[in-house]
């Protein structure tokens, strides 16, 4: 019949706690979509590499005949021309977080924000230490987005005299970031912060310190409101000051406003770029979803 | 006549130690030299030089009078000279037809020639009498038709000079008699062979010239016109031999073993026999009878219905270990494959059957010791280091060293499928002994050969097989060879007629 | 005699062989029929040939691996060598833009550099193992993390593109053919029908299985073993070039998680078509059934929703045992 | 007898031998010389037991994976199947906290539930492989997939935490220990002590590299082929239990993630030590050598930024051959 639709959905799979999170907003959006519109039929896909998100859309559209696609890229460069493929042949795509690499396919854009995702933290780091002062930041895993990440904040601390003694990569992975910091640890005396640019690392940095007894020394700045994080920045936990926000909410926005824009007439084309907010001890309790498992 | 293939003072060590001590050999064109010696003498070493497969350490190779060094055994078979080894030396999981054209593959184009490879691996083998499918893959043949495709592939290739390491020590008389016809075929031709065996009958019959080596070194070559089977062993092993069977024991009365009605699917049908306590029951049969299997089913090797009862109990079936602990053993014929880690040391295989005998956890090591030590001494183990791997033993002293280890296991009951394969004359005798003093203890024993002299010079009784099934079982004066062979073929006693 | 039959080395044990050989091919039909069912579409035009022509990379790598698995070896190393050599040809491609254009010769001088690669990189492993003789699980291994950390190295931890003009002249390659088969499923067919040939009917492919089975045989046999197993490396690094000459117009970019896992599927591939993971035995074209075994459980667990998405992997893996155990159906364990 | 059989205690292959051997303990030294020179802490206390006990998952678990090998096996689950351990035995802790209360019983309940998850996915993996008959590699393969993909359905795609103060009261299991020797260090030398002995000094050490080296021998030597290689995959699920006991107080969490590629670490660990992939030689002290090489080119990456960070891979692939041509040196091919 005339009314009804499907919509694919095409995100990386759960390697890591962002993206587990990512998963979990995007069945639960998708399960009260359900029940809001019956007319509605969802195909939700899962990759571990871009080849197979690129599989994973050309099914959809070979044979569940979707009227849109949702897609979070795994890598931009390499979906850009699938999904390309797919906007020619008159399928709504909205496009999550990682943007394509050839502007103007998507009908809709739901990002956070990476470069103010490193510049946020960046800034923190700039207004709270000074000249001389020592850092150590983990990385995720080799990406742009790390790399847009790794810069903005480099930029950010430039001129503040923050000296940075070493950058590893802990691939947004806890055990990974543990043993970076424990050698981190054996290897410098004197630290006073450390970046680690995403909350599952700073649990294991966390761990490290702890075990090397230097909780007092440092203080850790982790990334992207992991709710047992930010439960203790709530608690104002003086070894994690602050943390910045990149939401995997965001997928329930791009699949919700993909869904109400092929039911009902309101345009919901555009960009929604989320930007990426300082939580702090006072606004921490605004970032807090105890149900999500992020 | 000029030697085709000459060597010339040539030793060969392996680390440390001198196996040959500079021998002189020669080999002409259209004769069958016979190299004859004990266990362990260099025999295979000696062939495997001339064979190129290994070089000598020092000393010289003549080919047509011209010193030659082989790079490798390709270098040598380019230069006409083939070797079949004493140790298999095919591919188990290629057919048939692999093995014979490996590495000079017939082809049409860049193809293969598939259909004339089958066509001529099937002439190579009728020629041998031997009517295997040329596509059927090494690793389901038995060993004797192994054998078969070993020497076919040898036959196939135009060699000048053949060299023939124990090429009849799994084969049957019947098997043995169309070889050796083969070999006089290609002495007629010209071909220059060198051939060894421990049935020294067979050297008397083919050999135009046999050499002796005794512990690597160069004992005498002389014309074998003359030279009586009796002497030859004397040459070899040094010493005045005695009767080569001892006298046989008198059984017991009790059954220790009884097989009913067993039949291993494919292989055996319906066999029954009895062995008591203190006898050697010999089994005959020709290649491929189902003696192996009828044995191996019996031991829970292979899958197999009907019942086994030792001392009275009922075995369980499909565990050989069950067996061993009820005190039944199995020696395999199948040495390389299936008796022997041919990549480890010598304790390891001797204590890998009752291993559980030495030491409570943990293994005790001089145990292990002093059990190489009286294996070595008992079974006569020519052994240069203890700490060698069972491989690079000579393969009659693998023979013995598997004998060792299925004895170590202690069993009331032992069933030796071949038992003195490429065993040499005089420990043959030994062993032989043994077997009888095995008897005279109270233990009871099925020996399984294709040795007819063997399995009538040792066995009390013995039981003919003949496609799959027990034929006959003789015993005390009806145990001739005649009365065996035509049993086995299926022959009937009265008419002599085909069943 | 009388009505036994008693086995005899004359015949082939046909039956049991069977069941072992068609194992595989009733998985894959198995699977087709569970497809048709759930999905109308999924006997359809677009999805038959999306599935085949995505197959064709792991295809043709699995073929060059049944080479090297039967000749004994093994080679972990060719997801993150199809990632390198997607990477140097990228990069090749987009320096050569300046003096070549872009145009066929431009994507010939591609084509020819990936080529290269993956031949220059099957040699440094063959040598390794070959010559060398170190262990090739070891060599490979090796040679994984550092094409894939190269790869990362080159791309500056992020993606190397094509430029955009010459990957749309480029893309062709991928999405077009010939009477509606698009090219790679093309290169995928003859690469089987060669390898088939090239394993049962050439001297080539039975010295490999010679080499497996038994290396001191085929070194006997004057077979030249050395040169044949570094052949195996070098014809699996070449195939893994042809790969990616197919990959690189789909995705038009290349970093250090291209190819992720294509090895452990390329191994599955073989050995779910039959051949032996010790050696002595291989057969190509249950290499190509194996790998349609694995892309079609993709594809349909993409057509029906009918679970949660972290369960994907448990459904795979069980299919995967499943399909072996058809297999091994009434063999006991070797 | 002549004097045929000279007694000579001069091993032909001796000093091959000894090349071999002790290859990795070179590899090692050379190391740990490089490490103490780049890093004046490297030798301190924290560093070592940092490394050590670090090592401990994957040393239990390739210790393990050494009778397996050795066997003539292969487990590419032990990963994934840590992490499904972790999972479970996390789910279980947390849901008893009301019946049993925070304490030891809580930890000794978990640690139960550990092992015997642990034996039991060793059991299942054992069965298929050698009662079923089905390939080591692709039942493994399978399941591997299957348990990653379980433990991300039952972390519902995030991580499973272990409750907080569960965790604090568990913590000391890897952080605390004896006389200044953590735990972890304590319990992979045990395993590693036992397991020396049991390959060196019992049957079933023999029976495995028996089973390994030749089926058929052992087969006819009365060893239980089946059951050997059963108890190889129950041995080692039974460790990776173990290993997770350590694991899970470290973090307190496992995801999907868990373990990602120990199954790889664990294999080279072992053939760095010299075990023979192709079954029929061991040597447990080599795999906890090898252990310790592939934790200390990590330590001394991170410890001496010497180059880009992306070139790691490629430092830790090159390190690994060259661990093994070392023991190589002189050997040909096989
Ligand atoms: N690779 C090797 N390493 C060490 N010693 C070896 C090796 N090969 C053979 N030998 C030794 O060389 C000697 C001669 O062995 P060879 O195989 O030539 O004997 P043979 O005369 O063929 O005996 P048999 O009748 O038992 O076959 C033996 O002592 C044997 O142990
Ligand atoms: N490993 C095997 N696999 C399959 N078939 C076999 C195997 N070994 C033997 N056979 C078959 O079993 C039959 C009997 O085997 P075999 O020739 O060993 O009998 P046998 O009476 O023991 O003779 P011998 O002991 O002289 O070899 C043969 O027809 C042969 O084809
Ligand atoms: O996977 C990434 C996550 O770990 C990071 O924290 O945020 C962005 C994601 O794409
Ligand atoms: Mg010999
Ligand atoms: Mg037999």
């Amino acid at each position: 019949q005339e009314d009804s639709y499907t919509i694919g959905v095409a995100i990386p799979s759960a390697t890591h706690g962002f993206m587990g999170g990512l998963n979990y907003h995007a069945q639960a959006s998708i399960a009260r979509l359900e029940e809001t519109y019956p007319q509605i039929e969802f195909v939700l896909t899962t990759a571990g590499d871009a080849g197979k998100m690129v599989n994973d859309i050309e099914d959809m559209v070979a044979t569940r005949g979707i009227d849109a696609l949702v897609v979070l890229p795994f890598e931009s460069e390499p979906l850009t021309s699938p999904v390309q493929a797919v906007k020619e042949q008159g399928i709504w795509v909205t496009v999550v977080d990682r943007g394509l690499a050839v502007e103007g396919i998507e009908d809709l854009y739901v990002a956070g924000d990476n470069t103010g995702f490193g510049r946020v933290a960046g800034e923190y780091f700039a207004e709270t230490l000074g000249e001389g002062d020592n850092i150590v930041v983990l990385r995720g895993i080799p990406t742009t987005l790390d790399n847009e990440r790794v810069e903005a904040f480099e930029a950010a601390i430039e001129g503040s005299g923050i000296n940075v003694l070493d950058m590893q990569h802990g691939n947004w992975n806890r055990d990974d970031a543990f043993n970076v910091m424990q050698d981190f640890l054996s290897k410098y005396d004197d630290i006073d912060a450390v970046w680690a640019a995403d909350d599952d690392m700073a649990i294991g940095v966390l761990e490290a310190i702890a075990q090397a007894g230097r909780e007092d020394d440092m203080w850790v700045v982790g990334g992207a409101g992991m709710k047992e994080i930010i439960a203790r920045i709530m608690e104002g936990d003086p070894q994690i000051p602050v943390n910045v926000t990149y939401p995997p909410a965001q997928i329930a926005t791009a699949i919700e406003l993909t869904a109400l824009g092929l039911v009902s007439a309101t345009p919901v084309s555009g960009r929604f770029i989320i930007g990426s907010q300082r939580i702090t001890p006072e606004n921490a309790e605004q970032f807090y979803f105890p149900d999500s498992p992020f | 006549m000029t030697a085709i293939l000459e060597a010339r003072g040539v030793t060969r060590s392996f680390g440390p130690i001198e196996v040959l001590h500079g021998v002189d050999f020669s080999l002409v064109p259209g004769e069958i030299h016979a190299l004859i010696g004990e266990n362990g003498a260099g025999k295979s070493t000696m062939m495997k030089i001339l064979g190129g497969y290994l070089a000598p350490t020092t000393g010289a190779l003549m080919l047509d009078g011209k010193q030659v060094s082989f790079a490798d055994q390709r270098a040598a078979e380019a230069a006409g000279i083939l070797m079949i080894h004493q140790e298999f030396n095919l591919a188990l999981q290629l057919t048939v037809e692999e093995n014979l054209f490996l590495g000079r593959e017939k082809r049409r184009g860049p193809f293969l020639d598939g259909r004339a490879m089958r066509e001529e691996a099937r002439t190579l083998l009728a020629r041998l009498d031997c009517h295997v499918d040329p596509r059927r893959r090494i690793q389901d043949l038995s060993v004797p038709n192994r054998q078969m495709v070993e020497i076919a592939r040898a036959l196939g290739r135009q060699a000048r000079v053949l060299i023939m390491d124990e090429p009849t020590a799994v084969l049957t008389g019947r098997e043995t008699d169309v070889l050796l016809e083969q070999i006089e075929r290609l002495k007629a031709q010209g071909t220059a062979i060198l051939y060894t065996s421990h049935k020294l009958d067979e050297i008397a019959r083919i050999a135009d010239r046999v050499t002796v080596l005794r512990d690597g070194t160069h004992i005498t070559t002389r014309p074998a016109e003359g030279f009586t089977e009796h002497a030859m062993a004397e040459a070899m092993v040094g010493r005045e031999l005695s009767d080569l069977f001892p006298a046989k024991a008198k059984p017991g009365a009790d059954v220790v073993l009884e097989v009913e009605g067993l039949t291993v699917p494919g292989y055996v049908r319906d066999a029954s026999f009895t062995l008591r306590r203190g006898e050697v029951l010999g089994f005959a049969g020709l290649v491929g009878a189902g003696r192996t299997e009828l044995m191996e089913g019996i031991v829970g090797l292979r899958p197999a219905q009907g019942t086994v009862r030792v001392n009275g109990t009922p075995l369980k079936p499909g565990s050989v270990r069950a067996a061993r602990e009820a005190g039944l053993v199995y020696l395999t014929e199948d040495r390389k494959d299936k008796g022997l880690l041919l990549g480890k040391a010598l304790t390891e295989n001797l204590t890998l059957l009752a291993l559980d005998t030495f030491g409570g956890v943990f293994i005790d090591p001089q145990a292990e010791d002093q059990a190489l030590d009286q294996a070595i001494e008992e079974f006569d183990i020519r052994v240069k280091d203890r700490k060698l791997l069972a491989g690079s033993l000579s393969g009659g002293n693998q023979q013995k060293l598997l004998m060792a280890k299925t004895m170590l296991a202690k069993p009331q009951i032992v069933i030796i499928d071949e038992p003195t394969r490429g065993i040499d004359i005089g420990t043959k005798q030994q062993i032989y002994e043994f077997i009888a003093a095995l008897a005279a203890q109270g233990k009871s024993v099925i020996v399984v050969s294709s040795e007819l002299p063997e399995v009538i010079g040792l066995s009390s009784r013995v039981c003919v097989m003949g496609r799959g099934h027990i034929a006959a079982e003789l015993s005390g004066a009806e145990i001739t060879e005649d009365a065996i062979l035509r049993r086995a073929m299926g022959v009937s006693e009265t008419t002599g007629e085909p069943a | 005699m009388t009505d036994t039959t008693v086995e005899s080395d004359a015949t082939p044990r046909r039956g049991a062989l069977r069941l072992q050989t068609i194992g595989p091919v009733l998985a894959l039909i198995a699977l087709i029929i569970l497809g048709a069912s759930l999905n109308s579409n999924f006997l359809g035009y677009a999805n038959v040939t999306n599935v085949l022509a995505r197959s064709a990379f792991i295809g043709i790598i699995a073929i060059g691996m049944t080479f090297v698995i039967t000749g004994g070896g093994i080679d972990l190393s060719v997801g993150s060598m199809a990632a390198f050599v997607a990477g140097v040809m990228i990069m090749t491609m987009n320096a050569l833009i300046p003096v070549l254009g872009i145009g066929v010769p431009l994507v010939a001088a591609g084509m020819a550099v990936a080529l290269l690669t993956g031949l220059a990189a099957g040699l440094l492993n063959g040598v390794l193992i070959a010559k060398v003789g170190i262990e090739a699980f070891i060599v490979t291994l090796g040679a994984m993390g550092v094409y894939r950390s190269l790869t990362t190295w080159l791309a500056d931890g992020g993606t190397l593109s094509l430029n955009f003009d010459a990957r749309s002249f480029y893309r062709p390659v991928y999405y077009d053919g010939l009477l509606g088969v698009p090219w790679p499923i093309i290169v995928f067919a003859v690469v089987a029908i060669v390898g088939e040939i090239a394993m049962r009917k050439t001297a080539y492919g039975r010295h490999c299985a010679a080499l497996g089975a038994n290396e001191q045989v085929a070194r006997y046999s004057a077979v030249r073993v050395d040169a044949v197993r570094m052949s195996t490396y070098v014809l699996l690094g070449g195939l893994v070039g042809l790969a990616t000459i197919m990959y690189v117009p789909r995705l038009g970019s290349a970093s250090g998680s291209t190819g992720t896992l294509w090895e452990l599927e390329a191994i599955a591939a073989v050995i779910i078509g039959g051949t032996v993971l010790k050696g002595g035995f291989g057969r190509v074209w249950g290499t190509v059934i194996g790998v349609l075994i694995l892309s079609l459980i993709d594809n349909i667990l993409n057509l029906a929703s009918i679970v949660s998405p972290y369960l994907n992997g448990t459904i795979q893996g069980v299919i995967v045992i499943l399909a072996v155990v058809l297999q091994r159906q009434g063999k006991s364990a070797d």
